[in-house]
């Protein structure tokens, strides 16, 4: 059995508990243990390292502090959101590479009656535990429902194989972990160029009209070439894409439907777990159709009741025409 | 007690790196502190341990220890000799008491004059801080002891 | 010091200290920034998947730094539109580590209340009040807070949105707060006290 | 009848083990009785200080002193002696380099004499110490003052021969009372002045039958924790042998036992310090490049120290280490 | 020590107008010498304005004759300087030159520091140092080694067969051995050379026939040195020439078997993988020599034991499939390495989509592709074989000025691009966009090329290219390469659509250099470029005496330089030779066999092989004329056995103490 401590993040108390739920449920099949660290506090996200540097390093050490308290054996912590990763990674690799940041949050860290040695735990990314340390071989053998005739397009993001401090991905620009995963799944894997592209990341937040480009070019190149639906390793990726596509279809008059699930979803799919132990279904952009494509029937979930898509009178552009909305986008500033 | 304490240090130079970043620092005209006097050898491979001892027991302060950086050793790897040895010889130092740190081993190519200069300045400065060795400076006749000493006085 | 001219205060050269503003940036980012290496390629402009919304490319913000123009860099918008997708810093031929400068840019650019927008610093700042005060984020009292403020007329469109985030079980009602709240508050106090005097 | 020339030998800082040396040559000590006249050795036959200092300057042919100088007591006999010997030869380890005596050099001398009178080992409750001066009803007495360092009998006085070893061994010892009568008998030459006798010119690996290679060293083992090859070179196996630096004339015993030698015969002809000699062998030949690697190749070489100068610390270019020194710049001050 | 009879020295302290002068007191340096080191053996101490001037010379040489000195002492400026000089000038005055030493109070007290008294005081040292050395030094001869004339050339691209020719046409031998089937290297893969668009095979072909043909040089392709022993003037080589299985002496070169040969092989060495060949070949028509190679992986007979089409079809039973590899053993004086460079692998670029997009090709693949000879026969088309682009982006700098990859700039992609420009203009009219972090066309006749590039309408946009993506944006994107990049002059991020990239893949060591460099006992930089003598003066020499680089073997360079390079290194060959002698600096180690125990510590120390363990006797031995004088056995040498001469224990410890003025009279310490 292989043990790790667990580092859930904000993200999968709430908006992406759905992660959270798959992931339990892929867990025993697996034979892998995830022990919570205890009392764990929020990363700061992208947001707190641009507004003051020490408390922000402060805040992610913290949690490293409180992982090697509760070390026992394990030392490898184990983060399922990509911006959670990216942070403990971070503080790690800088408290590190500048000793003099590294005694300074030792020094805040004191105040709470905490120390962390830089260097102590090794801090990974699920996908990365999954691939290299259970195997593809080994997840293999737990497929009893291959996910052949699902068309998936692997979105691995940003914060995952960049800027990747320990080299643990094949390439920065095009990695095929996440596609070497899917594919043992059976599903029908397409060529994806944009796997590491932005999903816009806070920008959905304080400047949509951003956002919703780069949301676009994401949704718009999975379904140009054919995917049923996107795997993503993130719970931020997720939420924009998910939950900001509607908002996003309005500002540029397009109809895209491309439902995102978690990577961990599809693994419960294929280790033929029922869908509503995976938290199939809580996704704003249903998955029910897709998922037909393997056999799978997922209950049609309350529709929300409000209008999701303005009418419009005029015929629609052609989805790739976007030099036009670039003049729309103008218009709306 | 070091305010005034002006270290003297002997520096070690390969006549193919570190001697010529110390010419190149010369022709550029670069300044740097004047407590470091050097001793040329064909390489840092030549540097044997016994030259720092004797450095350290004749009066100096510190040594410095210089050599192209590694994979460029004009006599192709003899600089990993010099380090393997710097690293060994610092831990014999630490077993007699002396501050490892008085002796420095600093990479060097031919080009790197203003390298040369600042690493120098630095190590003068990182001996000042230690203070003066004064290696045996008494080491003629010495008074005696015989009175019986107090125990806090040993654990200090 | 020369006579400062009004040539001088047209080409952003403000003051004589500013003249160091490369040097400050760089020392305050965390780890070791490498700004000082930029040769002025671009990789980081032509990479960036946001730039069409920048005032200005990263590059053109490094130039400026060593230009000494302090005012014109902070008040720029591309720290704030910069997404963290760290394409730059990994193709960056001379591993500028510009993701974590534009964290610097934007600390700066808030103590020294020059933003333009305020938007992005606000969601920053609102964000950071919510995990000091619970410890954990709290998207809906977040949501809430910042789109009221800032995007009002956002609001009806992300309805469908917001219920749906809600009914789905997506967006708790109320805040988790950890437990031990005190001892974050005594790590983040002190951190605030050591930034201040670093 | 005429005086046989005169023979003494001295015990100063030592275990004793070169006095039992020079017994263990057997029937060959009856050759320095026949040949010499022994006027002081105090562990054979009773003599006193006075009836040296009362010799003609000279008058002893020959003096073997053992042990190095840790006290004034030794000092005085080391310069009296001196003065009253044609040739002085400095015999064993300790007066030669120092030899374990020596590594309280590494201490302050106030510190040597409390863990003397007053560790766990020592049953002293009322904190007795000696002194040197005390009173008593026949007046004042007086004991040895203990010098901050150890000094080797050169760093006090002119030595003619060096005999080394710890203790040299009797087959040399043998043969250097062979060379002397020898010369005694006009049938041979003293070699000159500073010579290193009793020993050979080369290093023990000169008398070894290890096998050798080019030399790679992966790692420092500690010989109880491996099983030895018994015919290849032990540093080949990782074994700190010392052999390649020391002196040759013990017929490399240790290493044909199985066990590394420690350098008991000293540094070889002409080295000027002999842990400096190791350090730069063995650190050649370290089998890394990259700091780490050879730090961890380093961290198996427990107490590099004492493996380099289990013997020579006191006859080395620094000849102590900063406590002994910094012990007598604090002596001096109380001194003013 | 006391009763060793005194040396007389003298010593001469330079002025060197007010460098010297302007901030050590001279004069009182030389009369503090006279008085303070008399005891050492000083008899005479002068200062004067320019000692390196023949004035100065004369005073010394003067000196040595009338005071009958025999150390002498110059503090000057660095010994790399005028070392030589008073070196000789003791020579001219009969004084053996190693008793000279130099104190180098220029570069390293008077340029270095301002305060006049603490640079008086430090200069003290510097000359208490050097007299208290040279009083060690011992009168040294130098060492002279006879020359093999022969010359062996490893290499036979332009760099290599340059030098061959140069010292073959001076009437000496010469063996050129190369590791691919024919000589020419990558420069016969190229189209057209830049700036004045000569057709590469045109200019090179003959050089290569010439070589082949003349009476002085031995040919040996498909072959490889496997080992080198000895020293400048007599090395051992051993070459093994890799069995062909076709005889030379019967084979005429008519091709009839590469015609009839049934298996096409994807040729990734002289095609760059856009072509085939056969798997008995040779690699391009003007090949030399003409024989051709059987490549035993690829041939049929060999995987299946039937076919011999070749044998069936060859007019003179030239073909052998019982061939061997042999092993040539070579005598040679001095060796040239040519041995090139490898292109970067563009694929590690991983943005730039090469191997993963189709119409994305590397600088390589671009020559063959435009080359009349080369697969498509010189037709510019896309990876379909048929569609001409209609726009073309020409990417700089791909692995090469980028810390991720080669830190370096690889020099000749610049003029390359302008080049790939050109063709591409000239050829299909297309558009065509070059893409650059700053355009260095520096030397004779570049930067005009340059100018002709922009007359002809290439876009240029300075930036260093983010990405090369298929995936479109907008709908002029579509089935195009988009390059995204910032367009730094304008500040903004642009994307460019077009239907091929060409990648300037940068030059990178041989994958071997670092082996093919131990091998030769010389050193890489950093790098991985053969590291030369001196960076300025003495750029093809190495730091191994009789072994000269040239060529890309010792850093990116275009032809020309290549070209010049290898007469460099063929005239130092040459000079070599025609001296029939080599003295060597008689700074060198050697084992006294008394004191050495045979611990074998030093045996695996020298880089150039020069000790060696004398198995009767148990003791090791360093061979003098292999020794470069490092010291580094010196230092090793457990039981003090070996001693250096030049850097003596006794002349370094010597320096030590005056460095610390421990010898002063009275000891002042």
């Amino acid at each position: 059995m292989n043990k790790y401590l667990l580092y859930p993040g904000c993200s999968l108390e709430s908006s992406a508990k759905a992660y959270a739920e798959s992931l339990n449920a892929i867990l025993e099949p697996l034979d892998i243990q995830l022990e919570e660290i205890e009392d764990w506090n929020c990363c700061g996200a992208t947001e707190y390292l641009g507004i003051n540097l020490i408390p922000a390093y402060s805040l992610i050490a913290r949690n490293l502090a409180l992982a090697v308290k509760q070390m026992d054996g394990a030392h490898t912590l184990v983060a399922p959101c990509s911006a959670c990763y990216l942070n403990l990674a971070k503080a790690d690799h800088y408290m590190q590479e500048r000793p003099a940041l590294g005694t300074k949050v030792n020094e805040a860290l004191a105040a709470g009656g905490l120390e962390y040695k830089p260097g102590t735990l090794d801090v990974r990314h699920l996908l990365d535990v999954l691939i290299y340390d259970v195997g593809l071989d080994a997840i293999k053998k737990k497929v009893t429902r291959p996910l052949s005739g699902l068309k998936v397009a692997p979105y691995m993001g940003c914060m995952l194989p960049r800027p990747d401090y320990k080299h643990r991905w094949s390439d920065h620009e095009h990695p095929t972990e996440l596609e070497d995963l899917l594919r043992v799944l059976g599903a029908d894997v397409i060529d994806y160029p944009l796997t590491t592209s932005c999903c816009g990341g806070h920008m959905t937040q304080i400047g949509p009209e951003t956002a919703f480009e780069l949301i676009c070019r994401l949704v718009a190149g999975a379904d140009e070439r054919g995917a049923h639906l996107m795997a993503t390793v993130c719970p931020m990726c997720q939420l924009n894409l998910d939950a900001y596509q509607g908002e996003m279809n309005g500002y540029f008059g397009t109809d895209y439907h491309m439902p995102i699930l978690f990577f961990t979803q599809l693994m419960g799919l294929a280790f033929g777990k029922d869908p509503d132990e995976l938290g199939i279904g809580t996704e704003l952009v249903s998955s029910r159709q897709a998922l037909m494509h393997i056999g799978v029937e997922v209950p049609a979930a309350p529709e929300p009741t409000a209008r999701r898509k303005k009418e419009e009178g005029l015929p629609m552009p052609s989805r790739l025409l976007r030099n036009g909305h670039k003049h729309e986008k103008e218009a709306v500033r | 007690m070091t305010e005034n304490f002006e270290p003297t240090i002997i520096g070690f130079t390969c006549n193919w790196c570190s001697y010529r970043a110390a010419d190149l620092a010369g022709t550029a005209r670069m300044k740097y502190a004047p407590n470091v006097r050097l001793i040329r050898l064909m390489c840092s491979g030549r540097l044997d341990p016994t030259f720092v001892l004797r450095a350290l027991s004749s009066g100096a302060d510190g040594v410095m220890i210089t050599g192209c950086h590694p994979g460029e050793c004009h006599y192709i790897e003899q600089n990993y000799k010099a380090l393997r040895r710097y690293l060994l010889l610092k831990r014999v130092l630490k077993g007699l008491g002396i501050e490892p740190e008085r002796v420095k081993l600093i990479w060097a190519s031919a080009a790197e004059g203003a390298k040369f200069a600042s690493e120098t300045t630095a190590f003068v400065e990182e001996i000042r801080k230690l203070g003066p060795l004064n290696w045996g400076k008494a080491r003629d006749q010495l008074p005696v002891i015989s009175e019986p000493i107090q125990r806090e006085e040993v654990a200090a | 010091m020369p006579q400062m001219t009004d040539e001088r205060v047209r080409a952003g050269l403000m003051r004589e200290e500013d003249l160091s503003l490369l040097h400050e940036v760089s020392m305050k980012t965390a780890g070791v920034s490498r700004l000082e290496m930029c040769i002025q390629c671009g990789t980081c402009g032509g990479s960036c998947p946001a730039a069409a919304d920048m005032d200005h490319t990263p590059r053109m913000l490094f130039a400026m730094l060593r230009a000494g123009m302090r005012e014109e860099v902070l008040r720029s918008n591309t720290p704030w539109i910069c997404v963290s997708c760290y394409h730059c810093v990994v193709r960056c031929p001379q591993e500028v580590h510009i993701a974590d400068v534009m964290y610097t840019l934007k600390s700066m650019a808030i103590r020294a209340k020059l933003y333009q927008d305020s938007t992005a610093p606000h969601f920053s700042q609102t964000f950071v009040g919510m995990v000091e005060t619970f410890g954990r984020g709290f998207e809906l009292g977040l949501a809430s807070r910042h789109y009221l403020r800032y995007f009002p007329l956002r609001l009806p469109g992300m309805a469908p949105m917001g219920f749906g985030m809600i009914t789905k079980g997506r967006m708790p009602l109320a805040p988790r707060k950890i437990k031990h709240m005190t001892q974050l508050k005594a790590i983040l106090k002190r951190a605030k006290h050591l930034e201040l005097t670093s | 009848m005429t005086a046989k020339p005169k023979f003494a030998m001295y015990w100063a800082a030592s275990c004793g083990g070169c006095e039992i040396a020079v017994l263990n040559i057997h029937e060959k000590i009856l050759d320095v009785d026949a040949n010499f006249d022994v006027v002081f050795w105090p562990v054979a036959m009773d003599a006193k200080y006075k009836d040296v200092e009362a010799m003609e300057d000279g008058s002893i042919l020959l003096t073997l002193f053992n042990g190095g100088i840790r006290n004034d007591e030794n000092e005085h006999i080391a310069k009296l002696l001196r003065k009253k010997s044609k040739i002085l030869v400095a015999f064993g380890s300790c007066a030669n380099e120092g030899c374990i005596p020596g590594l309280a050099n590494l201490s302050d001398s106030r510190e040597i004499v409390h863990t003397a009178f007053n560790t766990i080992s020592t049953d002293n409750p009322n904190q007795i110490y000696p002194r040197t001066a005390f009173d008593v009803p026949e007046g004042e007495i007086h004991i040895p003052n203990i010098l901050p360092v150890l000094k080797t009998l050169d760093q006090v006085v002119d030595v003619d021969y060096y005999m080394p070893g710890c203790p040299p061994e009797s087959h040399q010892i043998a043969a250097v009372i062979d060379l002397v009568v020898q010369v005694l008998q006009g049938k041979a030459e003293l070699p000159p002045k500073g010579t290193v006798i009793g020993a050979g010119n080369s290093t023990v690996c000169d008398e070894c039958k290890r096998t050798r290679n080019v030399k790679v060293i992966k790692s420092f083992e500690r010989i109880y924790n491996m099983q030895i090859d018994p015919a290849l070179c032990l540093l080949e196996q990782g074994i700190p042998c010392n052999g390649p630096a020391t002196r040759s004339g013990c017929n490399a015993r240790c290493p044909a036992a199985g066990a590394q030698c420690i350098g008991c015969y000293g540094p070889a002809e002409g080295v000027l310090d002999y842990g400096a000699r190791l350090i730069s062998a063995f650190a050649s030949v370290l089998d890394a490049k990259e700091p780490e690697e050879i730090d961890h190749i380093l961290d198996g070489l427990v107490d590099p120290t004492g493996q380099f100068y289990r013997f020579n610390l006191a006859g080395s270019l620094l000849k102590a280490g900063v406590p002994a020194w910094k012990a007598e710049s604090t002596h001096e001050k109380e001194k003013v | 020590m006391s009763e060793k009879k005194l040396e007389r020295v003298g010593v001469y302290v330079c002025h060197c107008g007010t460098n010297i002068a302007g901030t050590v007191d001279v004069v009182s340096l030389a009369k503090w010498a006279e008085e303070k080191l008399k005891h050492l053996g000083v008899v005479v101490a002068r200062e004067y304005k320019f000692m390196c001037s023949s004035l100065g010379q004369e005073l010394i040489e003067k000196d040595i004759k009338e005071l009958g000195l025999t150390r002498v002492v110059v503090a000057a400026c660095s010994p790399h300087l005028h070392e030589k000089t008073f070196r000789t000038a003791a020579k001219n005055a009969g004084l053996n030159p190693y008793l000279v030493e130099l104190a180098s109070i220029r570069e390293q007290v008077s340029w270095v520091h301002t305060d006049k008294a603490v640079a008086t005081e430090k200069a003290k040292a510097v000359v208490a140092g050097a007299v208290s050395r040279v009083i060690e030094n011992k009168a040294l001869e130098e060492i002279k080694v006879p020359i093999n004339p022969n010359t062996l050339i490893v290499g036979g691209g332009i760099a290599g067969i340059q030098a061959a020719l140069e010292i073959a046409n001076a009437g000496f031998h010469v063996y050129l051995v190369e590791r691919e089937p024919s000589i020419g290297g990558h420069m016969a893969q190229f189209d057209k050379t830049f700036p004045t668009l000569d057709c590469a095979a045109c200019i090179l072909t003959p050089r290569m026939v010439e070589a082949g043909t003349h009476p002085n040089i031995t040919l040996l392709t498909w072959s490889e040195v496997v080992n080198v022993s000895g020293y400048v003037g007599s090395f051992h080589v051993t070459v093994k020439k890799k069995a062909r299985f076709v005889n030379e002496e019967l084979c005429t070169g008519c091709a009839i078997c590469q015609e009839k040969c049934p298996k096409k092989v994807i040729d990734d060495v002289f095609e760059a993988g856009l072509g085939y060949r056969k798997a008995i070949y040779t690699p391009f028509a003007q090949a030399v020599p003409k024989f051709p190679v059987l490549d035993k992986e690829n041939c049929t007979y060999f995987i299946k034991g039937t076919c011999k089409a070749c044998e069936k079809f060859c007019p003179t039973q030239a073909i052998d499939f019982n061939q061997q590899d042999q092993y040539v053993d070579l005598d040679v004086g001095n060796i040239i390495l040519a041995t090139g460079y490898d292109l970067f692998d563009a694929r590690r670029v991983s943005n730039y989509g090469y191997g993963r997009l189709p119409n994305v090709f590397t600088n390589l693949e671009f020559e063959r592709l435009s080359n009349a000879a080369g697969p498509t026969s010189g037709n510019i088309v896309l990876r379909d074989g048929k569609t001409t682009p209609k726009s073309v982006g020409i990417i700089h700098c791909v692995g090469s000025r980028d810390k991720n990859f080669n830190n370096y700039c690889s020099v000749i992609c610049c003029m390359q691009g302008l080049k790939f420009a050109h063709l591409v203009h000239e050829r299909t009219g297309a558009t065509v966009y070059n893409f650059y972090i700053d355009m260095r066309t520096a030397y004779k006749a570049y930067d005009e090329f340059y100018q002709r590039v922009l007359e002809e309408g290439t876009l240029f946009v300075r930036g260093k290219v983010a990405e090369v993506t298929d995936a479109a944006r907008y709908e002029h994107e579509k089935g195009k390469l988009i390059i995204q990049v910032e367009d730094t002059l304008i500040g903004k991020q642009r994307r460019i659509p077009v239907d091929m990239v060409i990648l300037s893949s940068g030059l990178q060591p041989r994958h071997d250099a670092k082996a093919v460099g131990k091998q030769f006992g010389i050193s890489c930089s950093t790098d991985g470029w053969f590291t030369e003598k001196h960076p300025k003066l003495d750029p093809v020499a190495t730091m191994t005496e009789g072994i000269y680089i040239a060529g890309c073997a010792q850093g990116p360079k275009d032809i020309p330089s290549s070209v010049a390079q290898g007469a460099a290194a063929s005239a130092r060959v040459l000079d070599k030779i025609l001296q029939k002698e080599v003295a060597l600096e008689p700074i060198k180690a050697s084992i006294d066999h008394d004191k050495c125990s045979g611990c074998r510590i030093c045996n695996g120390l020298c880089p150039f092989n020069a000790i060696a363990f004398i198995e009767d006797d148990q003791v090791s031995d360093i061979n003098p004329a292999l020794c470069q004088g490092c010291g580094t056995c010196v230092a090793a040498c457990p039981a003090g056995a070996i001693s250096g001469t030049g850097f003596s224990d006794e002349q370094i410890m010597a320096q030590i103490d005056g460095l610390l003025f421990r010898n002063l009279l009275p000891v002042e310490a």
